[in-house]
């Protein structure tokens, strides 16, 4: 039964300001839901806090708002007790690469398979406007009372060096495109970064729909605005890692990766950068040690008999811990 | 020889981190175990991996033991500088052990002193009129009536190397401590076939043959040459077994990661820390385990341990694992808990199971982190800003640290909050000999869970999973459970679990929430509450205390009976919700109370005070990061009760 | 018309955030404040940036008023929102000024408001039998005698866009603010031109002459419109420009930072979090300042403002600042506090002097961000693992915000330990008009601070950082200072400061650190650590309270008197170290006492039981996260007074 | 006066474990310390929890001790408030690149002029053993019950991810390299990271000093190990980006950086990967805001007058704050 964009949101009033870029993502999100091959009711969606959290609130499917800078342990630890469970974790840019930057890097360390999605507006929105760490050096967003002290971070090549197994960027407000990388991004197996631009028409007057847009670059013959933004997909690039690869040809990638990631002001990147499921899940490794842990995953297991006793037979445990006798 | 003591005995050996001691002393306490002997060891060490000293004192008895005592019946050392720490704890009628080789060791050369110690040492022993070297402790503690028994150990080694015909004296040098061991069982007349049975069993796993042989030939060398050249040796103490029946000899961080895991606990988070990781390291070495009649499977059942990167990600991992509906824990130290406690607050917010087992050391900062303390209590009791309900269970021994494991579990799921579990280093690192516990003694309880669609379904359709109820608790689904969508959020919400700032939903959430402390303080019955042991006869004192002390404290009592002082002892065994009544009844009665703590500013007084207004005057606290010993509860009440007025505050120094 | 107040006045306006509201609240205080009056206001709002409801009340007086009072009586609204919201507030004799426009709406098409407020109002009018539109609403009250002015703020500024000639209507939009404060000063009589001033000044900065001149001619409209179609409107208040004097107009993170920047602070840390990061902003907007008499540097001073990651290098980071001998602090609030208890032990183990100063805000966890609570005071008396020294400070209103700043810097160098300051979003967002604070009244105060080489120079020859001092303090140098070399660890250490765990070192150093505690005690004047309130005659009641309840409580105390309830107020500014004896004494004279607090669990009367066991039985307390109204504690009090039996726990909860 | 090693010890006694590679790096830091043209005064050292941390006290100059993880905000905040210190921060890899990624990403993004020394071991040692966030993944030391779970990460390329001016590797028992990688790192303007690789003989039985020293493989014909860790500048590689070069130079720069630093297993690249000087530092950057900083920083501003009364003149503040008058 196909779900509708209605059965995947709620009905609370959306606080978002208007002409957020939010917005965009949060319906390519939803008609993401609404065309993926999952069960909606094994959909839970984690959140940081920044104005980006509250989307779980505006979606209906289990959503978990969490804290800030800590969306992707909470999301991670969900899913490794119920790996059956279609985990998509959430965060802003300041909680996700700022103040969350140690748990990114070693969520990529792990490749547990689910989605990880980045709001990524230049600011921290939700605390009025302070620069966030995908804020360029010296540029000085409208809230800023001097320009922005602190280089940018570059999110591609930080989940490239942390092992991120799939790496993606889109635009708020090119729905279709993020639609269908949030739903590549779920199809994949392992940890899929989606990193997504995102206007805060508030607070950031640098990054805004209409620069992402061109407006300010108009087509001489069409008059016609030029985006900045291009899909690199489109341009013939390849992002996935295949088996037959040889080592240099990995690392041509990974350069080429790098070396696209790093284009910013006329020609804006986005698209898949990368793509590898040849690196095990971080289910595939505990199966090695936990045989049964698809089967019997710590949610679903028995914990107590028919009695209320305790399921568990401590007796070669207890033997083991057990002198003389 | 009648006069002699019989199965009473504290046995202490020392040496250089990594050089095996750990080895010596589970052998010795191994052997007496097998010679069917109860055993209370304890273990100190510093933070460091090789080459600080260390040293265990075993205890055995024939009858079971729980506390740590004063004065060394026998001193094993193969080294200098356990000779220079310890000669002077070992009783006159005592004896020690010592390599010949090392007694011209000048004091100043053993460099792992500090020099300030050095400098003591050797100011005590010129007062003496003594040399300053290895020799001169010796000559000191013969001067109190110490045996010394001189063990050639290179010889022995020699010997043994010819007998076995080998080269690998590197290899060879390392049952030095089997022969300390077994020196010491030889001159206390225990028959050789236990040391010898404990070396089999301590090598089972390592499947060396080779290892085996070359430890068996030095027990047997070791016991020759004991008696030969020492004969009886003159010691007033006799280990004689006893009988045979089976006993568990665990550390205190095994009995909390079985009871976890007959618990129910199946998932574990943690980042290492000094003394809380063996317990994970124990949970992750038997993470596929038996159930009882199970056939999916083969029967067996699992729990996944993952190391995270800090501590955040380590609660906050947990409580993931908790929202999907699998018994989560994490198992931390003081500075892994200081981070946890956004977290811990998150999880009170939104009413989600969590178990965190909090293994207390020396503090603050980064404190004694291989040393006991109890100095974390009224930092769980508050931790993190705003006000939420949480529990907190203080475990008193082994057995404790099982059931109380277990109850946590089961705790966090019926009242749907974070719940600590303290316990110490004190407890973590000691081991002993109790009678295997018994998980069938605790129910699983899991409260209103619904962990299948129908149960407990909705009234009107929609779930609401922070519904209003009497009780303060709501029935609690799990993620992904079709037709039970809920919400979290560590903002105020309302219940379905979306933001909501409105005064009055307010006002509501925060007595729903807080209302499950009273639940839980009603519901649970005294005896998991508090423990009461009673005076024989009508009590001169009351002793109140938490969490490790409790076996120094039972022991104490004893001692302080046969001089005819009645002490009573009550044990806080939950300290929130806080039994506020039962405390305030046994101590309103009382005559004279003497709160015992292992910090420095009794915390428990303080949490009594809050919660009772009930003033302890008299306090017995220690804050050197060594355990309590029974002799030191004894003498401190005894001193108290003497002098009232004089004694308000004593502070407990013991310990090397 | 003498029947008329003059100049007590509780105007108020609401409307979405961002849309100006604040603007127009400040503009009208300033619009007061330039005519002398005094004004005290307090902001609501939710955790949105722009869309949800925010509201701002303004008090105003021919005299100092330092709290919210209960009842608007003129409620300014320009939207449908607040008129749903807040007409119930208004006071009988009380006006509302909306715009005919959203007359219309039904309720349910407000959808900021949430369903279940919807279905109360709703409800609520269908029992009154009136309709479900903000008509409803008017009407209703009406109905309770307030008098109703519409204001067809379209048309105006339609003619104003004519008078301009201009038609930039969707900027000329936003001066419908100055329209509703305009027409709300018109009524209450304020000659114009302290309106015509206060727009000059709010866009003094933005040197937009063009706006300057919009504004302007709103005002002229309005003046006109009103005075018009009203007249003197009825209102039974009148505001009289009384006096000319400069008065600081000041929210409360501006006074912190300012008490700060002048208590020498010249390194600030933070990361970002409401409400306590307008305080870092302000002083990173003002990070060049003068210096008295100072020629360097142009006379200019500096401070250096930090963003930082995360709060856990903040408060680390201000640490390794003040380890350099600058004086450093942070600021954050609960959820940030609750990152940086590690690094607070870390701070308490070796001495560093460092400042972190906390607002209050509603928790546990995320909470209501943007509301007001003293919920963290147990938390911060006891963050961290293990026992270190700690100072509290508890601000009670603008003026303690500015000595207390200053002061905790002191504190903290003078102690050598880390210092919290305790302020709360109430006062933090609340602005009133107070006398220039004079940062003369305290001495910075260094302590035992060595700065230059061969100041304080060790007797020996080595520098020993911890070297032992009566007083607990020993004299500290700065990173980098030739022949003051130290070390500092986590570990227990000793006095050079290199890792130990000898057990005498560590009594020793711990009673020397806690021993600072003591000294702090006795040396600070008791002035500093409670303040007293004393009653016209014998007291009644003795309220007791801490933070910024003690405006409510202060003018509550007068409401008392008129009645004849005698109150006085302890006021509790120092938690730590405790003020027992000041407390104790106070208290144990007294009839009735009240604790009064903004918390759910009353943690000022915890901590008093625990230092002082006096059982406060009476508390009052509120934890919806809107400030206490005076008329609250005059209410809850009389209550009490009236029958203390049967109200041993009021809960108090007005505010929306 | 030129120092003697022995002015940079302290006497008290060294507890790592014999053959720790611990030992090559103190040996080597104070080595640097006696041949660097610094003030030993001014010398400020800081380091994190673990084996390594007891480094600062066994050496002879101000030595800070600090948290698990958090050395580098510790030892930022001791340079902002005195740039005129010479501050050296020292982790551990679990340390600085486990529970300290954060740091580690966010400090690089200020690029404080300070040099930033980690002891690479592949273990937690001070907590018996554990697996690092560089050990790599299915490895099995010593004392891991299992193979390791995780991913390692590439500490170089996080570095150059999070905008490190100066990386680089050098070996604990090379003394003479890592004595002069250290020097070139304390000279160079900005944040300055040296990886060192350092045995742990207690816990890391894999990358052993004879791992390292290659002496599973001798050279056939001089029967000699043949180490595998080798000098990349030997090699004539350059790691300077200079003003004349192009964005494709310097993408090209890091691109190599990048591929360098994956080379692991029969050759180990050690040496200076990557230095730009041309990216302001935090002090540059401070005094465009604050033009007297480097004059009066922080901690050597007169705070109080001789009366004792604050030096600040506030007037001017407070008539901006006040009405009417
Ligand atoms: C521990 C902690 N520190 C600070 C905050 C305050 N805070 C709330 S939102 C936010 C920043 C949000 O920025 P971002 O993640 O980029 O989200 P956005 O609002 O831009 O969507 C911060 C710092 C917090 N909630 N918790
Ligand atoms: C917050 C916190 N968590 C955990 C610990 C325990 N701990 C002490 S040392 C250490 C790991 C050290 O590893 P590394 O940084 O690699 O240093 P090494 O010992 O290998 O030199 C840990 C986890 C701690 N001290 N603080
Ligand atoms: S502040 Fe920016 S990010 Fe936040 S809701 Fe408004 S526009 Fe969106
Ligand atoms: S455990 Fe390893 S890193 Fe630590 S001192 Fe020993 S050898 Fe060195
Ligand atoms: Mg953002
Ligand atoms: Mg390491």
């Amino acid at each position: 039964m196909a779900l509708k964009l209605a059965d995947v949101r709620t009905d609370l009033h959306n606080d978002w300001c208007s002409g957020c870029g939010d917005f965009g993502i949060e319906a390519s999100l939803q008609m993401a839901l609404t065309e993926m091959n999952v069960d909606i009711h094994r959909v839970v969606i984690f959140s940081g806090i920044g104005c980006h959290g509250k989307i779980v609130h505006w979606t209906n499917a289990f959503g978990i708002h969490t804290l800030h800078g800590r969306t992707l342990p909470f999301a991670q630890g969900a899913k490794l007790a119920n790996p059956g469970l279609e985990v998509i974790a959430i965060s802003g840019d300041g909680d996700g690469y700022g103040i969350g930057a140690g748990h990114f890097v070693h969520s990529g360390r792990r490749n547990v398979d689910m989605t990880y999605i980045v709001h990524d507006n230049g600011v921290y929105g939700l605390t009025k406007g302070q620069a966030s760490p995908t804020q360029k050096l010296g540029e000085q967003t409208k809230s800023l009372p001097q320009p922005n002290i602190n280089s940018a971070v570059n999110p591609i090549m930080l989940a490239l060096a942390a092992g991120y197994t799939f790496i993606a960027r889109s635009y708020a407000f090119d729905n279709r495109h993020l639609k269908d990388t949030i739903k590549r991004a779920v199809a994949h197996r392992g940890l899929a970064l989606v990193d997504v631009l995102q206007p805060c028409p508030t607070y950031n007057d640098i990054e805004t729909k209409a620069f992402y847009s061109g407006e300010d670059r108009p087509d001489p013959s069409t008059h016609r605005p030029v985006p900045r933004v291009y899909d690199i997909e489109k341009t013939g690039y390849n992002p996935l890692i295949t088996t037959d690869m040889t080592n240099e040809d990995v690392d041509k990638k990974t350069l080429e990766v790098i070396r696209i990631s790093n284009e910013w002001g006329d020609r804006i990147p986005v698209g898949v950068f990368y793509q590898n499921e040849n690196v095990p899940t971080y289910e595939d490794r505990i199966m090695r040690r936990v045989p049964f842990y698809l089967d019997q995953p710590p949610a679903t297991q028995q914990i107590q008999l028919q009695n209320k006793k305790s399921a568990v037979d401590l007796s070669s445990l207890l033997k083991e811990l057990t002198i003389g006798g | 020889m009648s006069s002699k003591t019989v199965n009473e005995l504290n046995w202490m050996i020392g040496g250089a981190q990594g050089s095996g001691v750990d080895l010596s002393a589970s052998s010795f306490a191994r052997s007496c175990a097998l010679a069917g002997l109860w055993v209370y060891g304890t273990r100190e060490y510093y933070s460091n991996i090789k080459g600080l000293h260390s040293y265990f004192e075993i205890r055995t008895s024939g009858r079971q033991i729980r506390s740590k005592v004063e004065g060394v019946d026998l001193l094993a050392t193969f080294d200098a500088e356990t000779v220079v720490r310890h000669a002077d704890a070992v009783n006159p009628d005592g004896g020690i052990i010592y390599d010949p080789a090392v007694s011209q060791t000048p004091i100043e050369k053993v460099d792992t002193l500090y020099k300030d110690e050095v400098r003591q040492i050797q100011a005590r022993l010129a007062q003496e009129g003594l040399g300053s070297d290895v020799d001169a402790i010796l000559e000191e503690a013969k001067g109190r009536g110490v045996k010394l028994f001189a063990i050639p150990y290179g010889a022995l080694i020699q010997e043994i190397a010819k007998r076995l015909e080998t080269s690998e004296l590197t290899r060879l040098n390392r049952i030095v401590n089997v022969l300390a061991v077994s020196v010491s069982l030889s001159l206390l007349g225990l028959d050789r076939r236990y040391m010898e049975e404990s070396v089999r069993q301590a090598f089972a796993a390592s499947r060396k043959q080779k290892l085996v042989e070359m430890n068996l030939a030095g027990v047997d060398r070791a016991y020759e040459f004991a008696k030969e050249k020492f004969g009886e040796g003159g010691l007033p103490i006799r280990l004689a077994p006893i009988q045979n029946k089976p006993r568990m000899f665990v550390v205190g961080n095994q009995a909390v990661a079985l009871g976890k895991m007959a618990g129910g606990c199946r998932l574990q988070t943690y980042y290492p820390i000094t003394p809380a990781s063996d317990e994970s390291e124990f949970l992750e070495a038997h993470e596929n385990f038996d159930l009882l009649g199970g056939e999916s499977n083969d029967g067996k059942g699992s729990i996944v341990v993952v190391q995270t990167e800090d501590e955040i990600a380590a609660v906050t991992m947990a409580i993931g694992g908790a929202l999907a509906g699998t018994r989560a824990a994490t198992s931390t130290s003081g500075p892994g808990f200081s981070l946890m406690v956004e977290g811990m607050g998150w999880a009170g917010m939104n009413e989600v199971p969590v178990v965190v087992t909090l293994y207390q050391r020396g503090g603050p900062s980064t404190g004694m982190p291989t040393r006991t303390e109890q100095g974390d209590l009224k930092f769980v009791l508050n931790a993190s800003h705003g006000e939420f309900p949480r529990m907190v269970l203080c475990s008193g021994d082994m057995e404790e640290c099982f059931y109380d494991a277990f109850r946590a579990m089961n705790y966090a799921e019926r009242y749907q909050l974070p719940v600590i579990h303290l316990v110490d280093k004190g407890l973590a690192n000691s081991n002993m000999t109790i009678l295997p516990p018994d998980p069938n003694l605790v129910d699983i309880e899991r409260g209103k869970l619904i962990l299948t669609s129908g149960g407990g379904a909705p009234k009107d359709g929609e779930y609401r999973r922070f519904a209003p109820a009497e009780d303060g608790i709501s029935p609690r689904a799990v993620l992904g459970l079709k037709g039970y969508r809920f919400w979290n959020t560590g903002d105020e919400h309302d219940e379905l679990g979306h933001i909501n700032e409105n005064s009055e939903n307010r006002i509501r959430m925060m007595k729903k929430r807080m209302s499950k402390l009273e639940t839980a303080d009603r519901e649970i019955p005294v005896t998991e509450k508090v423990g009461f042991y009673a005076a024989a006869g009508r009590p001169d004192v009351t002793l109140v205390s938490w969490g490790s002390s409790k076996g120094a404290i039972l022991e104490g009592m004893e001692l302080l009976e046969k001089r005819g002082i009645k002490a009573e002892f009550l044990q806080i065994r939950l300290a929130s919700p806080f039994p506020a009544q039962a405390v305030r009844e046994r101590l309103s009665e009382a005559k004279l109370v003497i709160d015992i703590e292992q910090n420095y500013s009794a915390q428990m007084a303080a949490v009594i005070a809050e919660k009772t207004q009930i003033n302890i005057k008299h306090r017995v606290v220690k804050f050197n990061g060594r355990p309590i010993s029974c002799n030191e509860i004894y003498d401190s009440v005894r001193q108290i009760v003497a002098r009232p007025e004089a004694n308000e505050r004593v502070i407990l120094t013991h310990g090397a």
